[in-house]
């Protein structure tokens, strides 16, 4: 991972390229509890092992992307757009 | 002075003698030699002094993992500490100067710490020296601190290049030996992108020290064929003077080329080293092993060296480490270093072999001492006797240089830099590479094979496979036939007991087995805890030579094998690397990127000082004759724009254009104020929020149509801002219809600000730019007279009248030379930043100074713009916290001195009138400050606690730091115009 | 009253000294061509995209997923822009004076380039007609191969001169030499 | 046994065979009054000052490696009390009192190292920010001292001041600022705290959390088995997430990365802390003579002591860019490690809402200044129930409350604080 991503859509890229922006968590309902909320924008799970985390490709495509990797041995299992995570079957 | 040259042995090119200096001594040596080399044909032995007991120290190997002969070289700010010279390339004209000694390298007083050696043992430090306490900072710390560190840094600029490139393979090979280049080859053969790299000058790796025959040549001749072959292959890159320091993720490797460092006059078109990040499909390791040291008292006298160093000395640089060379050995090395010693000439007293029998062929008339150990060495500033002993029995040996070969150990240590650790191999006694996957494979020697045949074959089936798989079709190739070989087995002796001098594990850090039982006794068992508190494995070689001996001897100690003891991490740098070839390019003025406005020459040639404003430079000021200092020429220029005119380049502030159905929705989500329903044609001020409630940025957006926008935003955000909106539409609400791209390059853009604005930019602008036709937060496209399309929005930052003219950006200079020349009888200025921003001040305007990360759209007064009935924006949810809406958070406020001619600053904090200054008692702070020539004395934005129910209190505004205390009037933050009447004119 | 506005190009300082003659590693500094941005909004972007495909004396660069840069040394930016407008389903805008095309090449272009730019532009990968947004010398840019050992690198204008320089900087062990082109 | 110059040259005389273990190795007692899970710098602080200051002994501290293969054994040593907020300068600077004091209180020579730390300003807008700070610190009478570019020149005249991408306006020093040798807390609060009879185990890692019927916490499962407490302590500052969920918290933590690096051993040339305000380097000489330095994060989750080289080379860019005269000098080694960055860059010392369950953690890349301070507010904590009054704004619900102590002003973001 660290040293090289491979964007859907530009290819492989070095990591200079991308800013990395932490858990890719959807934005909640603008209508749930304070409680939902304050756990969207405080609370990580921050597990020790596969991880989906936003990268931009800011000096690439400007996409954001989701990168699921391992954060221990920094495996990458895969780089998806951030617009389509997570919306397959939409 | 003897010559320790030999005959004729060896490749050094005896047609190109070279001069260089040592401590100020000229020497000759030959073109190919290192510096070590070179030295020790001139009998120069005594190259080092120990880190802590300053003890007389040579080289201990022929290459990078050299503890002890470490020097500095070159002169002024050319100069190199701590330069290996076992691997230095010599060269015409080099100087080298010993270190780490005072007065000199055979008489240096530091040696007396030898002397207290039994009260200076492994973390003696920590147990001393807190009494009196006082005594530490002003005597004990200054003493350990002035005996830091070997070398010297000259600490002067560098004036040499330096810089980076990548590169690209299918495979990787590290290591030329016969391993390397045989992988590079099959490799190469098949097709593949390969990169064979090897830090030495020379490719050939062990070829180039071992005498055998390959295919009925010598190995350096065998070397010479298989590179002449890999030269002519298009698809093979071969990179001599290159270390490959460290193995990153994604098969990412950092190496450092060394350019010019063997040049006496570097060329200025070159750079002194080049940084390389290859990324590799495959990659093979073929670092080959390094020969371990053996332990015994007095192991570090100079003269003492590993046997494949002594053999390197004869074999390839033709110099003979002594005149009388006895061999300590526990396998087949001490007899190949032997033998090859008597085929040169070379005297060799004995061999001490620690084991009872074995079939090494032993050198006609040398002595053999089966069975027997060294146990200590006699000499000082050079090895002059050893005692070995047999059965009980001593003896004492005449000699001037010692061989031990103690062993291999594969050179593992780039495979285990992310996370993997060693195996202990008991069959090998050695940790061998471990499995790190299938894309970076270790072959040769440094996966165990220990005969030249074995690693020819090792590399070329390796790489054969490794090509196959990645879709080359590659054919097995043919081993050439190795006659003459050695066996390099060895039975492992750890540490041979019974010497009153030390025994030395690591060298350059002085630490000896009594150490190691230290540090056991004391508890710091783990191999971890025994380095730190021992510094083993810790100096500038790593722990290369000893890291091994030392785990071996702890085992010992434990009563258990190295495999539950295990190694230190790995880490790289492989060997140390520059500052320099990290840094590359990057580096001073060319630190970051430059980016110029538009606008940058027509500042010039109007002699505007420039100030760095995040990348960009921009115009500060623009100082005139007679002017004193830049506040003369910010008061004339401020008080020209509120009486006439002033022309100041904005085009730094980012200009993103936003298209699409969906952009005003959008805007409306992004904005914590309404956007909806901004008309075409009009220019709006809005303020984000993070999600957290807290401003993010502002800055105004114009509507150009139904579906196209243009937002500006500061200059230090335009990055930041621009990458919130990809965010926000790619990931919370990719169904809108939203589409952005920068347009902050396009642009050069002027603001006309100014009682006398209007007049100005009407002689330039074609279109009707009356009140009526064109009012306040007016935003539409305009063409210029002669036809150039340009925008105008009229926004104001200075409270002023004031226009924003932005043209494409190649037009900026010419266009800005229009407005200057037209409203030349108005009596135009160029502003620059400063005066924009005592501008701002007066009117109450903000910037980054407030907007700090911590304050919320209240805190600013502006508290009315969180439009809280829109369903959603960004901000929303998080602003009605209780800590973000309590009335005693700070608030923007005004500050007044009372006594007009007392000044403050920003920085500074407020107090209640008689309170002392305390945590407790502050009120705030002073965001901005600047003295307002329209006012006549100093102003300032303040942060204050419930501020704006205080206008009219007396405050101290307190700045101890610089010993300032004035007593000011809090006020509104608006001091010019407050009904915004010259904005409507 | 009637302006008469001179066009400067971002380079103009820069490049005022170079030899006119060029080396084989040459670096051409285009002087007015035209290059625009071309969004495509959801759903439309095959139907930009064949559309750009069909415009004649333009060369389309990738940029991202719907979005591209056209970039023309024929055409002038007014033919361009009336011509862009006519695709269905996009937005336009005009970046000619907001970007600077460089056009390097030479023996020695990949070598230099591995200095600038981190992609593998080995021929084998990155075809001629290739072009994607890349960090070129810290900055974004987007780089296509338009010839055998011909690279054009788009450049922000108010980074170019440092982007410039690098290059030139990058070069300088092969005799990069540098000038103004009009085409 | 007391460590003096006496004892050195006894014990040498008799050939260093007496010397005895600095610590002891004992196997887990079945039950402690407190546990405390991390044998870092915190978590051993805070069971000495338990046991000397408050008076519980009955302590032990889990530690899954070797006590110090934390952070404690892995950061660039830097001590500090130069804040901004309300919420950290009485804290730190209680820390700073303490590090003064602390050789001759745990017998142990850490090497305090009182030689300044001086963080450059290199724009107007900057060097007012620090003047804000300054006089923070003044306020709360912290030393603070504001140089101008003259006065630096003069005293580290080897920095860039003529070829500077971003030239060098004004320093802010704090002269009590320094170093400390960072193994040597470790050690140093391990003995302290062993001779007072708390249990050090090494090599036994939590693995779960025990809770009874009503939720309190009543031990730990280990590698060594069930160890029951009353209360237990997590300190275990990159991996307390992975703690706290065992106790069914969540956090407002994301772990990273973060890389140190040290040059070869050279004469002294550095004599202050350095820090770069153009960029994030940081550099100051170890007295061994290594130059001990970072700068950036490496901006992704990561819980592997390793980084990556893009941040390398970017370290290297902004010290070279800073101090010109380091180019030929050699870095000799790089390590990473794991950070519990916080959601304001600001620590946690507080109960939690699980009875039993203490928490220390988001120390982000500035604990290690921390360490006596912040192990002596969590044992008086722990002892009484109630915050340390220097302690008292670091509280776990202040995100909930929006009392953040956000002293970057970046916000919800943990990678950029
Ligand atoms: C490279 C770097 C540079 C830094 N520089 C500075 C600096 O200059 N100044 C400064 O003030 N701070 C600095 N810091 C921060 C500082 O080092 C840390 O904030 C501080 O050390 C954290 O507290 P600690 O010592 O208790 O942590 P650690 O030493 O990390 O202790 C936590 C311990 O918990 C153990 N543990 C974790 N999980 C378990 C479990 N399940 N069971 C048992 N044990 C467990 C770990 O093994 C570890 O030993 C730096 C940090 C890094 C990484
Ligand atoms: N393992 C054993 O038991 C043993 C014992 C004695 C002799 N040998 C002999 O050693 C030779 C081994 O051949 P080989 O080809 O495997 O190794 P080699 O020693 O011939 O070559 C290894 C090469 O790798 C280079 N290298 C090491 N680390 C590097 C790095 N980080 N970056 C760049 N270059 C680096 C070295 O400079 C060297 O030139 C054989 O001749 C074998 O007989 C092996
Ligand atoms: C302040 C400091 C100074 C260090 N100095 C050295 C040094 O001089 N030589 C060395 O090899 N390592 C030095 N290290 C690094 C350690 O060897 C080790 O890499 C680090 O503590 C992390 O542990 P690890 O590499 O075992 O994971 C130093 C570490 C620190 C924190
Ligand atoms: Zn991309």
């Amino acid at each position: 991972m660290a040293s090289l991503i491979t964007c859907p859509h530009c290819g492989t890229r070095p990591k200079e390229e991308f800013s990395i922006r932490g858990t890719a968590l959807g934005r909640p309902h603008p209508a749930v509890s304070e409680e939902d909320w304050h756990r969207y924008v405080y609370l990580r799970d921050n597990p020790k092992g596969r991880y989906q985390e936003y990268w931009h490709h800011a000096a690439g495509c400007r996409r954001w992307l989701v990168v699921d990797r391992d954060n221990v041995t920094h495996d990458v299992f895969g780089v998806t757009d951030a617009a389509t995570f997570g919306r397959v079957g939409e | 002075m003897t010559s320790y040259r030999l005959g004729n042995a060896g490749s050094v090119n005896r047609g190109q003698p070279l001069t260089f200096t040592f401590d100020g001594k000229n020497y000759k040596g030959f073109e190919g030699d290192t510096l070590a080399s070179g030295l020790l044909a001139n009998d120069q032995m005594l190259m080092g002094r120990s880190f802590k007991y300053h003890r007389p120290r040579g080289p201990v190997t022929a290459g990078s993992s050299e503890p002890n002969a470490l020097m500095t070289i070159g002169t002024g700010a050319r100069s190199e500490p701590n330069v290996r010279a076992t691997v230095a390339e010599l060269y015409n004209g080099l100087t080298a100067v010993s270190q780490n000694r005072w007065p000199s390298l055979t008489f240096d007083v530091g040696a007396v710490n030898g002397l207290l050696s039994p009260m200076l043992g492994a973390g003696f430090y920590y147990k001393t020296f807190m009494w009196p306490a006082a005594l530490w900072e002003k005597l004990y710390e200054p003493v350990i601190r002035r005996a830091a560190g070997l070398g010297k840094l000259a600490m002067q600029a560098d004036p040499d290049r330096y810089e980076k490139s990548w590169a690209h393979c299918d495979l990787l090979v590290i290591g030329s030996g016969p391993t390397g280049l045989m992988a590079a080859l099959a490799a190469g053969r098949a097709g593949a992108r390969v990169i064979l790299v090897d830090e030495g000058f020379r490719l050939g790796g062990s070829l180039l020290s071992e005498s055998a025959s390959i295919g009925g040549v010598s190995p350096a001749d065998f070397a010479a064929a298989m590179i002449e072959e890999l030269e002519a292959l298009p698809n093979v890159t071969l990179m001599p003077r290159t270390t490959v320091f460290g193995w990153y993720d994604d098969m990412v490797f950092g190496a450092v080329e060394r350019v010019q460092k063997h040049v006496g006059t570097p060329s200025p078109d070159l750079p002194m080293e080049r940084l390389w990040r290859i990324a590799a499909k495959r990659a093979i390791l073929a670092t080959g092993s390094e020969e371990r040291p053996l332990v015994f008292g007095g192991n570090d006298k100079p003269g003492v060296m590993t046997a494949s160093a002594v053999r390197t000395y004869a074999n390839r640089y033709g110099v003979a480490a002594g005149g009388k060379i006895a061999v300590f050995t526990n396998g087949g090395s001490g007899y190949r270093t032997a033998a090859d010693l008597v085929a040169a000439g070379v005297d060799v007293t004995a061999i001490i072999d620690a084991r009872a029998q074995s079939a090494d062929a032993v050198p006609d008339n040398v002595r053999v001492i089966r069975n027997g150990a060294v146990v200590s060495t006699k000499g000082r500033k050079r090895l002059e006797a050893l005692i070995a002993e047999r059965s009980g029995f001593q003896e004492q040996i005449a000699c001037d240089a010692l061989a031990m070969a103690g062993g291999w150990s594969p050179i593992v240590h780039l495979m285990c830099q992310r996370g993997a650790k060693p195996v202990w191999s008991d069959e090998a006694q050695a940790f061998l590479a471990p499995d790190v996957g299938a894309a970076f494979i270790a072959a040769g020697s440094a996966a165990g094979q220990d005969r030249i045949s074995a690693c020819l074959k090792d590399g070329a089936t390796k790489a054969v496979a490794l090509a196959r798989e990645l879709g080359f079709a590659a054919y097995e190739m043919n081993i050439p036939e190795v006659e003459g070989e050695y066996d390099p087995a060895f039975a492992p002796i750890w540490y041979v007991p019974g010497a009153r001098d030390k025994a030395f594990v690591d060298f350059q850090n002085d630490v000896a087995v009594s150490d190691l039982g230290l540090a056991q006794r004391e508890g710091f068992r783990h191999i971890e805890h025994t380095k730190r508190y021992t510094t083993a494995g810790m100096a500038t070689d790593q722990g290369k030579l000893g890291n091994v001996a030392t785990i071996g001897i702890v085992a010992g100690m434990r009563g258990v094998s190295p495999a539950a003891i295990g190694t230190t991490t790995f880490r790289p740098f492989y060997t140390p690397v520059s500052f320099g070839a990290l840094a590359g390019t990057s580096r001073s003025e060319h630190a970051a990127p430059v980016r110029t406005s538009p606008l940058h020459d027509w500042a010039k040639k109007n002699g505007a000082t420039f100030v760095e404003a995040g990348l960009w430079h921009r115009s500060a000021w623009f100082p005139r004759e007679g002017e004193k200092g830049w506040r003369d020429s910010v008061d004339r220029e401020v008080k020209n724009v509120r009486r006439n005119a002033g022309l100041c380049d904005v085009s730094t502030l980012g200009k993103i254009e936003i298209f699409g159905k969906g952009a005003a929705e959008f805007l409306n989500r992004i904005y914590c104020n309404n956007f909806l329903k901004l008309p075409v044609g009009k220019a709006r001020y809005g303020l984000m929020l993070r999600e957290d409630g807290m401003i993010f940025d502002d800055g105004t957006t114009s509507r150009l149509s139904e579906t196209h926008y243009v937002m500006t935003t500061t200059t230090a955000y335009a990055a930041e801002v621009m990458s919130h909106l990809e965010f926000a539409s790619q990931t919370f609400w990719p169904e809108l219809d939203v589409r952005f791209v920068s347009s902050t390059d396009q642009w050069a853009q002027m603001s006309l600000a100014g009682p006398k604005a209007r007049a100005i930019i009407s002689r330039v602008v074609e279109d009707d730019i009356s009140d009526a036709a064109f009012p306040y937060l007016a935003a539409k496209p305009v063409t210029l007279r002669g036809g150039l399309k340009a925008r105008l929005f009229r926004i104001s930052f200075s409270g002023e009248l004031a226009f924003e003219l932005a043209v494409p950006a190649g037009y900026g200079e010419a266009v800005a030379d229009a407005l200057m020349e037209a409203g030349k009888d108005e009596g135009i200025c160029a502003y620059g930043v400063e005066a924009l921003n005592v501008l701002r001040i007066e009117k109450g305007f903000i910037t980054h100074n407030e907007i700090d990360g911590r304050t919320t759209p209240d805190d600013l007064g502006y508290g009315r713009m969180l439009a809280m009935q829109k369903a959603d924006f960004i901000g929303k949810r998080q602003s009605s916290r209780f800590g973000l809406t309590a009335a005693d958070r700070m608030q923007l406020v005004g500050l007044k001195p009372v006594e007009v001619d007392k000044e403050f600053m920003a920085g500074a904090h407020l107090l209640k009138e008689g309170a002392t200054p305390s945590m407790a008692n502050d009120q705030g702070w002073v965001s901005s400050v600047c003295h307002s020539p329209t006012l006549g004395h100093v102003i300032g934005l303040a942060m204050l606690k419930s501020g704006r129910e205080r206008y009219g209190e007396k405050i101290v505004v307190w700045d101890g730091l610089r010993g300032k205390e004035v007593a000011a009037a809090v006020c509104p933050p608006v001091f010019a115009d407050p009904d915004n009447r010259k904005l409507q004119e | 009253m009637s302006l008469t506005l001179f066009h400067q190009h971002v380079l103009e300082d820069h490049l005022s000294g170079f030899e006119a003659k060029a080396n084989p590693n040459h670096l051409a500094a285009i002087r007015r061509p035209a290059i625009f941005s071309v969004l495509a909004h959801r759903g439309h972007e095959v139907f930009v995209k064949s559309g750009l495909a069909s415009i004649e004396g333009v060369q389309v660069r990738d940029c991202a997923p719907g979005e591209w840069l056209v970039v023309s040394t024929g055409l002038g930016a007014v033919v361009m822009e009336n011509t862009l407008a006519e695709i269905a389903g996009a937005s336009v805008i005009d970046q000619s004076d907001g970007r600077a095309l460089l056009r390097i090449h030479g023996p020695n272009v990949r070598r230099i380039l591995a200095k600038c730019v981190a992609v593998d532009l080995h021929p084998d990968g990155f075809a001629v007609g290739t072009s994607t947004n890349m960090l070129c010398c810290h900055v974004a840019v987007n780089l296509a191969r338009s010839g055998g050992d011909t690279f054009e690198i788009v450049v922000p204008r108010s980074f170019c001169g440092s982007v410039f320089e690098e290059i030139m900087e990058m070069g300088r062990e092969f005799a990069l030499t540098a000038a103004f082109a009009d085409s | 046994m007391r460590y003096s110059a006496y004892s050195i040259i006894k014990q040498a005389l008799s050939g260093n065979r007496l010397w005895t273990p600095a610590w002891r190795e004992p196997e887990p007692k079945p039950h402690y009054d407190v546990i405390i899970v991390g044998g870092g710098g915190h978590g051993l602080s805070t069971a000495y000052y338990l046991a000397k200051e408050f008076g519980i002994t009955n302590i032990a501290v889990l530690e899954k490696g070797y006590i110090g293969s934390g952070n404690v054994g892995r950061n660039t040593t830097i001590i500090r009390s130069n804040y901004l907020l309300e919420g950290n300068i009485p804290f730190y600077e209680f820390s700073l009192k303490l590090w003064e004091g602390l050789e001759q209180d745990f017998n142990y020579n850490a090497m305090v190292s009182q030689r300044g730390v001086m963080m450059l300003a290199h724009s107007d807008g900057q060097r007012d920010a620090y003047a804000r700070r300054g006089n923070a610190m003044r306020m709360h009478g912290v030393d603070a001292e504001l140089l101008d570019r003259k006065q630096l020149q003069t005293l580290m005249p080897y920095l860039n001041y003529d070829h500077a991408r971003f030239p060098i306006l004004a320093g802010l020093l704090q002269k009590r600022g320094g170093t400390v040798r960072h193994d040597a807390v470790a050690w140093g609060y391990a003995r302290g705290a062993d001779m007072r009879g708390v249990d050090i185990i090494q090599h036994c890692e939590v693995n779960a959390i025990r809770r009874d019927e009503q939720g309190r916490v009543t031990g730990v499962e280990t590698n060594k088995g069930f160890i029951g407490c009353n209360k237990l302590a997590l300190a275990t500052a990159g991996h307390s997430s992975e703690t706290a969920r065992m106790a069914g918290l969540e956090l407002p933590i994301e772990t990273h990365v973060l890389q140190a690096f040290v040059s070869e051993g050279i004469k002294p040339v550095v004599d202050h802390v350095i820090v770069y305000g153009a960029g994030h380097f940081y550099i100051s000489q170890s007295d061994k003579g290594g130059l001990v330095f970072g700068a950036d994060i490496d901006y992704y989750s990561s819980y592997a002591q390793r980084g990556n080289l893009a941040t390398v080379e970017h370290t290297m860019e902004e010290g070279v860019s800073l101090i010109p005269g380091l180019s030929r000098g050699k870095v000799l080694r790089a390590w990473g490690g794991v950070m519990d960055m916080s959601m304001d860059g600001s620590p946690i010392i507080d109960r939690t809402p699980i009875d039993n369950l203490y928490l220390n953690a988001g120390w982000c890349y500035g604990g290690f200044k921390a360490t006596p301070a912040s192990g002596f507010c969590f044992a008086h904590l722990i002892a009484k129930n109630e915050s340390h009054h220097v302690s008292r704004f670091l509280r776990l619900d202040r995100f909930e409350r929006g009392h953040m102590i956000d002293e970057a002003g970046k916000g919800p973001q943990p990678n950029i604080h």
